[in-house]
C-alpha cells in the first residue's frame, strides 16, 4: 500500500487519493494554440523507471492536488508538496 | 409549514441489537440541528477572514489541520490550507458568517444540509471505526480533539474525536442512508443502541461524551 | 531437429524411454540478422514465426533479457475474443481469433484454445444498448454474437447473483461463443519451438542496452552479449516500451501500469464460461487445472514493480463475490501483477517509428494477449515490407497529432481517468 | 478414554478433559480440544488421507502444519462446503464435518489409481504434445474430461451464510511468528518502548518449541516467554492469524480466523477477518520448513517429515507409528528419534553423515536406537502404506531392508522466506546452510530465527532480541529495557543444516512435489526439453503451483535442476513467491462489501417520498432514481408515455437532485468559467443562467450543464449526474496547478440542495400557486432567468431552464426541506393535475428536444459531433481549444448528431442499431448508429438520436437501421434532432 504524506492531512493510504499523472511536464499557456505543444503535453510520457514526479489529489481528504516524488522501480514514496505552491519543472 | 427532515428519518427507529460479543457496547445515532459552514479565503484576505472568524466564533481558527478548536456552540476545523469548517448549533451563525466573511473578502458556503452528523459512542467505538476508516486511531495519533477527513465506504467523511469514546462522523447527505446501514452492519458484532440527539441538547454539546460507556 | 508432437509420439517415447529433443534451439547471437526482434514474449516470438513462415525471412533473432515468456504472456488472464466495436479493431481481433482457432495445428503445440464462450453483462437498459451496438457490428462483420436478456443469462449462468440483494441487477448480456481461453505459457513455447524450427535464433539472457545508429537509421543493437547488426530492428517489449524506446531517444504515448491477476485453488468445474461483470471492470474464467482465474482494473498509478497493492486485491474479490456469491468460500491461491503499457486511447501502436528501420509494437493496454497471433502476423508483414499491414494502419504512433485516437471503450484518457 | 488406538496415555498439549466428537465421512471421529483434524485422524489410525492429483496414489499425513501437501479435506455442508483445507491446520471442534477428496468411489478404493499405469504417457507437459487432432478445435472434445479429472475438491454454488470482516490497524513493530525468535523480538521491542503486534498462525505461542516434550526445559522456557508476553500491555497478541502478504509501505495483510468456534453470523460473528496493518517496522520470524529427503516411492502413507512426527508425538500425544525409521542428515532427525524412542517406539536412524556429535549418539545408544551412519534410504517399501525401507550405504555397497511403518525424513531446512519475497527482495542461497535466506533487507524490515538461519533455540533467541531492538529503534523507540528470559538448561544440538546427498535413483517414482505429482523424472524431462529455467520448470511441470505453493518441494527441485546443469543452487535461483502465503477465502477479502453493500447507494433527499408514492427505482451510476411512477402505469413501457403526456400537456415534477452542483465563488470566478467553458461566460449577467460545455485537454467533451450567476462573485454550476465528481476534480486541478493565481473557490454542493424540475405548459401556474408573492412572470423571470427567493424563511433558488423543451423551472431548496417543498408543489398544483415523472420520461422528453446526454457523451465525440460546435467562442481561449483544431476532428465526414424518424409508424427501432445509407450493403461498420430511442407521444411514432457520417448534411435522406442481433431492419429518415418545438417558442411563453 502506498502511503502518501499529504502536506495538510498527514500520511494516508493512497486509496484516499486520485492519481493525476506526470507532474513534470509543464502545461502550455492557456492561450497556447500550437497543436504539437499540447499534443506532447497531453499524450506523451517520459514514463521513467525510477524517480517520478506526479500529481495526486487527496479527494477524500483536503481535496488538495499534490506533487509527489515516487520511485516507479520500487514504489518508494518520497516527499509531497501542494501543487499550488509551485507547479512542476 | 416547511418541515425539516433528515435523510435518516426513516432509519432511526431500529432500536438496537445485541451482538456476538455480548450486550450492546455502542450507542450510534444522528446528531440533529448542526449548522455547518465552509469558509474559503485567498492569500490577500486570509488574515482578515481569520480575524472575522475569530470575532464571530469567539475563538481563533485553528492553524493545525489535525486538531479542531471550539468555543461554546462552535467547533472550527481547518479542512484545507485556505479553508475552514465551522460546525455549530447556533442556527443564526451561517447568516452572520456570510455577512462578516463576505465583508472580509472570503467565500462562505452553507453545508448544513449537505452533511449528516452521526455519533458513535461506547467502549467499542474505536474497534468499530477501525472497520470504517483507514486511520491510525491510537491515542497518540488521534487524541481527543483530533479530526480527520477520510473516506467511509467509498464516500468522503470527516471524523471528529470529541471524547475518549465518542466520535462524530460527518457524511455526505446523499450517502447517509447507505453509510448508516453500513455502519450498523459493521457494528452488529459489538451490539448497539440507536439514539438521536440534538446538537443543542447540552451546554457544550460538541464535547459531550457519555461517561458510562467508558 | 524438432520432432513432431502427437499421441503416437508420446506413446513411442513412453515405451522406449527415448529422450525428447529441446523444444527450441539454444542460440548464441550472430553478428548480423535481417531482423532483430527485441523481446521474447508472445508478440516477439509470434512476429519471428510469421516472418519466417509467411515472408521467408529466417535470418531473424529474438533477443530476450531473461527467459522467453517471462513477461506478460505468462502473467495474464488468458482470454481471447473478438467482440470489438471500432472499425479496424473488429477486423484485427477477428483475424487474431481465427489464427487462435488454427494455432495448435499450425504450431503442432497444443495451446488448448477453449472456446467456452464469453458473456459480457449489462446492468441496465442503456448498458445493454451499448453492448447491442457492439454485437450488431460483430454480426455485420461475420462474427458470432448473441444478445441475451436477463432470463437467458440466468439460464446460462444460474449461479450469478440474481437475488434481490444484488446491488447492480443483471439486465442482460452479450455472448460470443467463439471467445474463450488459451493456455498462455504454451503460446510462447509453441511459437518459440515453431520459429526455432524454421531457423529463427532465440537468444535468451541477452539484454538490449542501446541502439546502433547511422544517422536517423537504426542498424542494430548493443546488448549484454555484444553488438548485433540488423537491417531492421523491432521493439516488442510490453511493459518496458518506454524504457527501450528511450534507448533510441524516443518518447512514446505510453505509461506503465500494474495489472493484477488472481487464481484460486483448483476445484472441479465451477464456471464454464468467461464472464465479464458490467458494473466494474472484472472478468473470470476457470483454467483447465481447475483454478478460477480473474482480474480487474489496473492498480491506478504507474509502476514497474510487478506487484500489486492490497486494496485492489480486496476490490477484485468484492467484484467476484458480487458476481458469483458462492465464490466466497473458495480460497485465493496466488495473485501477481504484470506491467501493462497504457496508452491515451486504450489502443496500441504497431508500425514504423520516427527512426528509419526501427519498428515498434507496444501499448496494448488490456488486450495484448488476445492480440498475440494477429499482432505477430501484422508486425511481421510490416517488418518484411517496411510498411504497415492494412489491419494495423489505424495504430500509428503519430495518430494523436492528427486527432485519430482510437478509443474502443469511450473512456477518454485511460492512463489516469478511472 | 483413549480417543484412538494410536493415542498415547499421557502427555501432549491436548485437553483430555474436553473430548470432542466430530463427523468424518459420516462416522464419528473422536479427539480432544487442542487436536487438529490431522492429529485426530492419525490417532484413530486413518492412514490414507487423500489421493494424489494426477496418479491417484494413496497418500498419508506428511506434515503437521500449513505446508501439508496431501491431507486436503472438504469441510462443511451446503453453503458452508469448503474444499481443499489442510487437515493439519483445522482445529478439531464439535460439529466439524470433514471428508477426504479426489477419490472415486472412495479415497480408500480409488479407480483413478489406474492413471498410475499410464504414468509414462502422462509425463510433464504431455498435454502440450497431444489432444490436437483429428480436427482443428478437437481440444474442445477432450477438454471436458481433462477438466473433470483436474481440480482438487468440489465447490458448491450455494450462497455462503457466514460473515467476514475487514479492519485497519497500525502498529510500531509487527512481529510475524511467535516462535522463540518472535517472542524474544516482541519482548525486546516492547521493552524499548514500542507498541508491538505479535501475530501467530497457530492457536498457541511457541512455534517449533511446541513440538518439544511438555516436560522438558524448552517447554519451561516457552512458558516463561509466553507469560512475559501476556503480561506486557504494549504487546497485542493475535493467534490464529496469518500474515498472508507483505505489500509496499510496510503494509501487511493479516488473516484472523475465528472458525475454531461455531459460526454465529446472525449476531455478527465473523468466520474470518482481514486486517490491513501498517507497521513502522517489521520483524520477520517466520521460521523454516523441514525439507524432505527424496527417494523412490517417497509418497507412501507413513512417510512423514521428522519434525511432523515429533509434533504429533509431543504436541498431540499421538504415536505416528510403531516401528519408526528416521532418515536424516541433520540433528533435527535425531531429536525426533529420541522422542519416539522415549515414547516406546522402536526406532532406527539412518544418518547420511558419517558421524554425529557424541551427546546425540550417546543418547541414541542409551535409548536403544539402532543407528546406521553414512547411509540413506533408497526406496520406501510397501504398497498402500510404508512397510519398510531399502537402506543403502552412501559409499556404495549392498542395501538392506529395514522394516518400519513410519519413515521420518529430515533433509535440512528451508526458511519460510515467502513474505520477505513479496516486496520483491530476491532470496539468496547460502551454501553453508544449504538454504535460501532472505536477500537484501529493506529499511524497516528485520529478520530473526530460523528464517535467517538461526535454527537452535538459543540462536533464535539471540537473533530475536537483536531484531526486536533494531525494529523498535527504527520505529523511534530506543529506551533501555528489561531483557526477556533467556533459555536456561537448554542443551539443544546445533547442526540443523548439512549438504544433502543427491537422491537415489531406484525403481519407482520419486516425488518432488507431492501435491501436483511432479517427479524427479518430470524435472529431468523438462530440463531436457529446454524448460530448465526455474520459471519454465514451474510452469511446464506445475511444480510448486499447488495449494501448498511448493513449501516442501521448491528447494529440492532447484537442487535437482542445479545438478542437471552442473552448477550451484545459488546460480540456478529460485522462483518468485507471490501472496498470499497461505490460501485466503475470497469472502474474507470481500468482507462486508457484498450484496446491497457491494457499493454504496447514493440517494436523493426525496427518496423516501418516492418509495412511499409508487416509484419504481433504477440504478443510475451510484444513484438510485425514480424510473417511473405507479400512477402512470404498471410497467415502464406504458408508464413513461403517460408521464410524457403529462409534461407535454399539463405539468409534471421530476426529481433532479442527482445533478452535480458546484458553488463557484470568488473575484475571478467569471474569468475562471470563461476559461473552462467553450462558450463565453465573462459577460453572464447576475440573475441569468447559461448552458455551457466543457472539454478535456484532448478536446473530447467532458460535460455539459447550466451555470447561473447569483451575484457578482457567486455562481451556481450544475453538471450531469455521471460526471459530477470528474468535473469537480478537474476544476480543482486547474485552479490548483494551472491557474493558482485565480481567486476562486469551488465547493461541491450536490448534497446541499434538493432539486426538482417543474415542467409543462402549466408550470408557471403551478409555481404561482406554490410560491405566492414570487413574481414568476415571463417578464420578471424570462427563459434562462434565475432568482433567489425565500419561502417560509427557507432559501429557494428558481432557475427557469428546460431539459424537456417545455416551459420549465428548476427549483433548488436545502436538502432537508426537499420533501416539504416537493409535497407543497404537488399539493398546490393538484388542481392543475401536477404529478411526478421519472427518469425514463425525462430521458425521452430530452430526446424529443434533441438534448445530448450520457449515451452521446462518451469521450469519443467532439463538440461538433454533438452539434454544439456553434457554441464555441472564437474570441477567447478555452480548455481543449488547441487540440480541437486537429484535422481529423474537423473532418466533414465525421459521425455527428442527427434525429431519426421511423418511416413505418408501427416499427420498432432499437438503441445500438447500425445505420446505412439506402443502397449500402448491410455489412461492415455502417455510417453511424442509434444512441437513444423513444416513442414520441407528440409525433405518434418512434424517434431516435444517432450519430451519422456527415450528419445533418444528409437531412431528409432515407436510411436503413440494422439490428442483426434480432434480424431486424427498420427504415428511417434523417431529420433535425429537435423533434419538438424547434423554434423554441414553448420556452419563451
Amino acid at each position: 500500500m502506498l502511503r502518501i504524506p499529504c502536506p495538510h492531512c498527514g500520511e494516508r493510504d493512497y486509496t484516499e487519493f486520485r492519481y493525476g499523472g506526470d507532474a513534470s511536464k509543464p502545461r502550455p499557456a492557456h492561450d497556447e494554440r500550437d497543436v504539437r505543444a499540447w499534443h506532447d503535453h497531453v499524450f506523451v510520457f517520459a514514463n521513467p523507471r525510477g524517480p517520478h514526479r506526479e500529481y495526486w489529489q487527496h479527494v477524500q481528504g483536503c481535496r488538495q492536488w499534490l506533487i509527489l516524488e515516487r520511485d516507479t522501480a520500487t514504489n518508494t514514496v518520497g516527499a509531497a508538496r501542494l501543487a499550488r505552491d509551485g507547479a512542476g519543472a | 409549514m416547511f418541515e425539516r427532515t433528515t435523510s435518516l428519518a426513516g432509519c432511526l427507529d431500529a432500536g438496537g441489537r445485541d451482538g456476538a460479543e455480548g450486550g450492546r457496547r455502542l450507542r450510534i445515532g444522528e446528531v440533529r440541528g448542526t449548522s455547518l459552514v465552509q469558509v474559503g479565503t485567498w492569500t490577500e484576505v486570509h488574515a482578515a477572514c481569520a480575524a472575522a472568524l475569530a470575532r464571530v466564533c469567539g475563538c481563533d481558527p485553528p492553524a493545525s489541520p489535525r486538531v479542531a478548536t471550539d468555543r461554546d456552540a462552535h467547533r472550527l476545523y481547518r479542512i484545507a490550507p485556505d479553508q475552514w469548517w465551522i460546525a455549530t448549533h447556533d442556527e443564526a451563525l451561517p447568516a452572520t458568517l456570510e455577512r462578516e466573511i463576505g465583508a472580509a473578502g472570503g467565500a462562505v458556503t452553507v453545508l448544513s444540509d449537505a452533511r449528516v452528523r452521526l455519533a458513535i459512542d461506547g467502549v467499542a467505538a474505536k474497534a468499530l471505526l477501525s472497520r470504517l476508516v483507514p486511520l491510525d486511531l491510537r491515542d497518540a495519533a488521534f487524541p481527543v480533539g483530533a479530526f480527520a477527513q477520510t473516506g467511509v465506504h467509498h464516500a468522503p467523511a470527516l471524523l471528529d474525536r470529541i471524547g475518549a469514546a465518542r466520535y462524530d462522523l460527518y457524511v455526505l447527505t446523499t450517502y447517509a442512508v447507505s453509510t448508516w446501514e453500513w455502519t450498523l452492519d459493521q457494528a452488529l458484532p459489538f451490539g448497539y443502541d440507536v439514539v438521536v440527539t440534538a446538537a443543542a441538547d447540552r451546554s457544550r454539546p460538541m464535547n459531550s461524551t457519555t461517561r458510562d460507556s467508558r | 531437429m524438432s520432432e513432431r508432437y502427437s499421441a503416437l509420439a508420446l506413446a513411442r517415447h513412453a515405451l522406449t524411454g527415448a529422450p525428447w529433443p529441446r523444444a527450441w534451439r539454444r542460440a548464441d547471437p550472430r553478428p548480423h540478422y535481417d531482423v532483430v526482434i527485441i523481446g521474447g514474449g508472445g508478440h516477439g516470438l509470434a512476429t519471428a514465426y510469421y516472418l519466417a513462415k509467411n515472408h521467408r525471412v529466417t535470418r531473424v533473432a529474438v533477443l530476450e533479457r531473461a527467459v522467453i515468456g517471462s513477461g506478460n504472456v505468462g502473467r495474464n488472464t488468458t482470454l481471447v475474443r473478438s467482440n470489438y466495436l471500432l472499425d479496424g479493431n473488429t477486423q484485427f481481433f477477428e483475424h487474431s481469433l481465427r489464427l487462435w482457432e488454427g494455432l495448435s495445428h499450425e504450431l503442432n503445440f497444443n495451446v488448448m484454445l477453449s472456446q467456452r464462450g464469453q458473456v459480457v453483462l449489462a446492468h441496465g437498459p442503456a448498458q445493454l444498448d451499448v453492448l447491442a451496438r457492439k454485437g450488431n457490428v460483430m454480426r455485420l462483420n461475420g462474427i458470432d454474437a448473441e444478445l441475451l436478456d436477463r432470463g437467458e443469462v440466468q439460464r446460462l449462468l444460474p449461479y450469478l447473483d440474481f437475488s434481490a440483494h444484488s446491488r447492480f441487477p443483471i439486465h442482460g448480456g452479450l455472448l460470443q461463443r467463439r471467445a474463450g481461453t488459451v493456455r498462455h505459457d504454451a503460446v510462447a513455447w509453441g511459437y518459440a519451438r515453431a520459429a526455432s524450427g524454421l531457423g529463427v535464433d532465440i537468444v535468451e539472457n541477452c539484454e538490449v542496452t542501446g541502439f546502433l545508429r547511422d544517422g536517423d537509421r537504426v542498424i542494430g543493437v548493443e546488448t549484454t552479449r555484444g553488438r548485433i547488426g540488423a537491417d531492421r530492428t523491432a521493439i516488442s517489449v510490453a511493459g518496458h516500451t518506454s524504457q527501450v524506446a528511450a534507448l533510441a531517444g524516443l518518447r512514446v504515448p505510453v505509461e506503465s501500469h500494474l495489472l493484477q491477476a488472481f487464481v484460486t485453488e483448483p476445484i472441479k468445474p465451477f464456471v464454464d464460461h468467461v464472464i465479464s461483470f458490467g458494473a466494474e471492470l472484472f472478468y473470470i474464467s476457470q483454467s483447465d487445472k481447475g483454478g478460477l482465474v480473474f482480474g480487474g482494473h489496473i492498480d491506478g498509478f504507474n509502476s514497474y514493480t510487478q506487484r500489486g497493492q492490497f486494496p485492489k486485491v480486496q476490490t477484485v474479490a468484492e467484484c467476484a463475490v458480487a458476481l458469483i456469491p458462492s465464490i466466497s468460500r473458495l480460497r485465493l491461491l496466488r495473485h501477481w501483477a504484470g506491467i501493462q503499457d497504457m496508452t491515451p486511447d486504450g489502443s496500441p501502436f504497431i508500425g514504423r517509428t520516427p527512426l528509419r528501420d526501427l519498428f515498434l509494437n507496444g501499448g496494448w493496454c488490456y488486450q495484448g494477449f488476445k492480440a498475440t497471433p494477429a499482432a505477430g502476423w501484422c508486425f511481421a508483414h510490416t517488418l518484411a515490407h517496411g510498411e504497415e499491414h492494412p489491419l494495423i494502419e489505424h495504430l500509428s504512433l503519430e495518430r494523436f497529432l492528427a486527432g485519430n485516437g482510437h478509443d474502443e471503450y469511450g473512456n477518454g484518457l485511460w492512463t489516469y481517468r478511472q | 478414554m483413549s480417543r484412538g488406538p494410536q493415542r498415547l496415555a499421557h502427555g501432549g498439549r491436548i485437553d483430555r478433559d474436553r473430548p470432542i466428537r466430530c463427523d468424518f465421512e459420516g462416522r464419528p471421529l473422536e479427539g480432544f480440544a487442542g487436536d487438529t483434524l490431522a492429529s485426530a485422524m492419525l490417532a484413530s489410525g486413518i492412514a490414507i488421507v487423500g489421493r494424489s492429483f494426477k496418479y491417484h496414489r494413496p497418500r498419508g499425513l506428511f506434515a503437521a502444519g500449513v505446508e501439508e501437501p496431501n491431507a486436503l479435506v472438504t469441510v462443511g455442508e451446503g453453503g458452508r462446503t469448503t474444499p481443499n483445507l489442510p487437515a493439519t491446520t483445522l482445529e478439531l471442534r464439535a460439529g466439524l464435518r470433514a471428508r477426504r477428496q479426489n477419490g472415486w468411489p472412495s479415497v480408500t478404493i480409488d479407480l483413478g489409481a489406474m492413471n498410475g499405469w499410464l504414468a509414462p504417457l502422462l509425463s510433464a507437459g504431455f498435454y502440450y504434445k497431444t489432444f490436437m487432432g483429428p480436427r482443428r478445435g478437437s481440444w474442445m472434445t477432450y477438454e471436458p474430461f481433462i477438466r473433470r479429472a483436474a481440480g482438487l475438491g468440489r465447490a458448491v454454488h450455494e450462497r455462503d451464510p457466514d460473515r467476514y470482516h475487514a479492519r485497519h490497524a497500525f502498529t510500531d513493530v509487527l512481529v510475524i511468528g511467535a516462535g522463540p525468535a518472535g517472542l524474544a523480538a516482541a519482548l525486546a521491542a516492547a521493552a524499548a518502548g514500542a507498541e508491538v503486534l505479535l501475530v501467530e498462525q497457530d492457536p498457541a505461542l511457541g512455534g517449533a518449541l511446541l513440538a518439544a516434550p511438555v516436560t522438558g526445559p524448552l517447554e519451561h522456557w516457552r512458558a516463561q516467554l509466553e507469560a512475559a508476553v501476556r503480561a506486557t500491555p504494549t504487546i497485542e497478541v493475535l493467534t490464529r492469524t496469518t500474515a498472508i502478504g507483505v505489500y509496499d509501505g510496510r503494509t501487511v495483510a493479516l488473516l484472523e480466523r475465528h472458525d475454531h468456534a461455531a459460526p454465529d453470523p446472525e449476531r455478527g460473528a465473523a468466520r474470518e477477518t482481514v486486517v490491513t496493518l501498517r507497521a513502522r517496522a517489521i520483524v520477520h520470524a517466520t521460521g523454516a520448513f523441514e525439507r524432505p529427503l527424496l527417494f523412490a516411492d517417497n509418497d507412501r502413507p507413513g512417510v512423514m517429515l521428522a519434525s511432523a512426527a515429533r509434533t504429533y508425538l509431543n504436541r498431540y500425544a499421538v504415536a505416528p507409528g510403531r516401528r519408526a525409521l528416521v532418515a536424516t542428515c541433520t540433528d533435527a532427525g535425531w531429536l525426533t528419534a529420541l522422542d519416539l524412542a522415549a515414547a516406546g517406539t522402536a526406532v532406527t536412524i539412518v544418518e547420511q553423515r558419517d558421524e554425529v556429535a557424541p551427546p546425540l549418539a550417546d543418547a541414541a545408544r542409551g535409548a536403544g536406537i539402532e543407528m546406521h551412519t553414512g547411509a540413506t534410504v533408497a526406496r520406501a517399501l510397501g504398497a498402500r502404506a510404508v512397510a519398510g525401507a531399502l537402506v543403502e550405504p552412501l559409499a556404495g555397497g549392498r542395501g538392506r531392508r529395514i522394516d518400519c511403518d513410519l519413515l521420518c525424513v529430515s533433509g535440512g531446512w528451508s526458511p519460510a522466506l515467502h513474505l520477505t519475497s513479496h516486496t520483491g527482495r530476491k532470496p539468496r542461497y547460502h551454501p553453508e546452510l544449504d538454504a535460501f535466506l532472505p536477500g537484501d533487507w529493506a529499511a524497516g524490515d528485520f529478520g530473526a530465527g530460523a528464517l535467517v538461519g538461526a535454527y537452535s533455540p538459543p540462536a533464535a533467541y539471540a537473533s530475536g532480541l537483536a531484531a526486536g531492538r533494531a525494529a523498535a529503534a527504527f520505529s523511534g523507540h530506543a529506551r533501555a529495557g528489561r531483557t526477556p528470559p533467556a533459555p536456561a538448561d537448554v542443551d539443544e544440538p546445533t547442526t540443523f543444516a548439512t549438504a544433502l546427498a543427491p537422491p537415489r535413483h531406484g525403481r519407482g517414482r520419486t516425488f518432488v512435489d507431492l501435491q501436483n505429482d511432479v517427479t524427479l523424472k518430470d524435472v529431468a524431462l523438462a530440463h531436457a526439453e529446454g524448460y530448465g529455467a526455474v520459471e519454465h520448470l514451474k510452469r511446464y511441470t506445475t511444480l510448486g503451483m499447488g495449494t501448498d505453493q511448493g513449501k516442501t518441494s521448491n528447494v529440492n527441485a532447484i537442487a535437482m535442476l542445479a545438478s542437471l546443469d552442473r552448477r550451484g543452487i545459488g546460480e540456478t535461483g529460485t522462483t518468485t513467491f507471490r501472496p498470499p502465503y497461505t490460501p485466503v477465502s475470497v469472502g474474507a477479502l470481500a468482507a462486508r462489501n457484498l450484496g446491497r453493500h457491494f457499493r454504496p447507494i447514493r440517494r436523493s433527499p426525496l427518496e423516501r417520498w418516492h418509495l412511499a408514492n409508487g416509484a419504481t427505482m433504477i440504478e443510475a451510476g451510484p444513484w438510485l432514481r425514480p424510473w417511473f411512477y405507479a400512477w402512470a402505469g404498471a410497467d415502464v413501457g406504458s408508464a413513461y408515455l403517460e408521464e410524457m403526456r403529462l409534461v407535454r400537456g399539463g405539468v409534471g415534477i421530476c426529481d433532479v437532485s442527482s445533478l452535480g452542483k458546484i458553488d463557484v465563488q470568488g473575484p475571478d470566478a467569471a474569468e475562471f468559467l470563461n476559461r473552462v467553458y467553450v462558450n463565453g461566460f465573462a459577460k453572464l449577467a447576475v440573475g441569468r443562467a447559461r448552458y455551457g460545455v466543457m472539454l478535456n485537454d484532448d478536446a473530447s467533451v467532458l460535460d455539459d450543464g447550466t451555470t447561473a450567476r447569483f451575484s457578482e462573485r457567486r455562481y451556481f454550476m450544475t453538471t450531469t449526474t455521471a460526471q459530477a465528481g470528474e468535473v469537480m476534480s478537474w476544476l480543482e486541478f486547474l485552479l490548483q496547478t494551472a491557474w493558482p493565481e485565480l481567486r476562486v473557490h469551488v465547493v461541491s454542493v450536490t448534497d446541499a440542495w434538493a432539486g426538482m424540475s417543474v415542467a409543462g405548459p402549466r408550470a408557471r401556474e403551478a409555481l404561482e400557486r406554490a410560491l405566492p408573492g414570487v413574481d414568476v412572470s415571463n417578464e420578471a423571470l424570462p427563459h434562462m432567468g434565475v432568482r433567489e427567493v425565500a419561502l417560509d424563511g427557507i432559501p429557494l433558488r428558481v432557475l427557469r431552464l428546460s431539459f424537456s423543451g417545455e416551459l420549465a423551472y428548476e427549483l433548488y431548496v436545502p436538502a432537508n426541506h426537499g420533501i416539504a417543498l416537493w409535497e407543497h408543489l404537488l399539493d398546490r398544483g393538484a388542481p392543475l393535475g401536477i404529478k411526478p415523472y421519472g427518469l425514463e420520461a425525462l430521458a425521452s422528453l430530452r430526446i424529443e428536444k434533441g438534448h445530448v446526454a450520457g449515451l452521446e457523451l462518451d469521450h469519443r465525440n467532439t463538440l461538433d459531433d454533438l452539434g454544439l460546435g456553434k457554441l464555441a467562442a472564437h474570441d477567447k481561449s478555452y480548455v481543449g481549444r488547441a487540440l480541437r483544431a486537429r484535422p481529423a476532428l474537423q473532418a466533414e465526414d465525421r459521425w455527428s448528431l442527427v434525429g431519426l424518424e421511423c418511416l413505418d409508424a408501427g416499427a420498432r427501432l432499437r438503441g445500438g442499431s447500425i445505420l446505412f445509407a439506402a443502397g449500402d450493403a448491410i455489412a461492415g461498420h455502417g455510417r453511424g448508429y442509434v444512441t437513444s430511442v423513444t416513442f414520441s407521444t407528440v409525433l405518434g411514432r418512434t424517434i431516435a438520436l444517432g450519430l451519422y457520417q456527415g450528419g445533418l448534411r444528409h437531412r431528409g435522406e432515407e436510411i436503413v437501421c440494422a439490428f442483426p442481433l434480432k434480424d431486424e431492419t427498420v427504415r428511417a429518415r434523417i431529420v433535425s434532432p429537435v423533434f419538438v418545438d424547434p423554434e423554441g417558442t414553448r420556452l419563451h411563453v
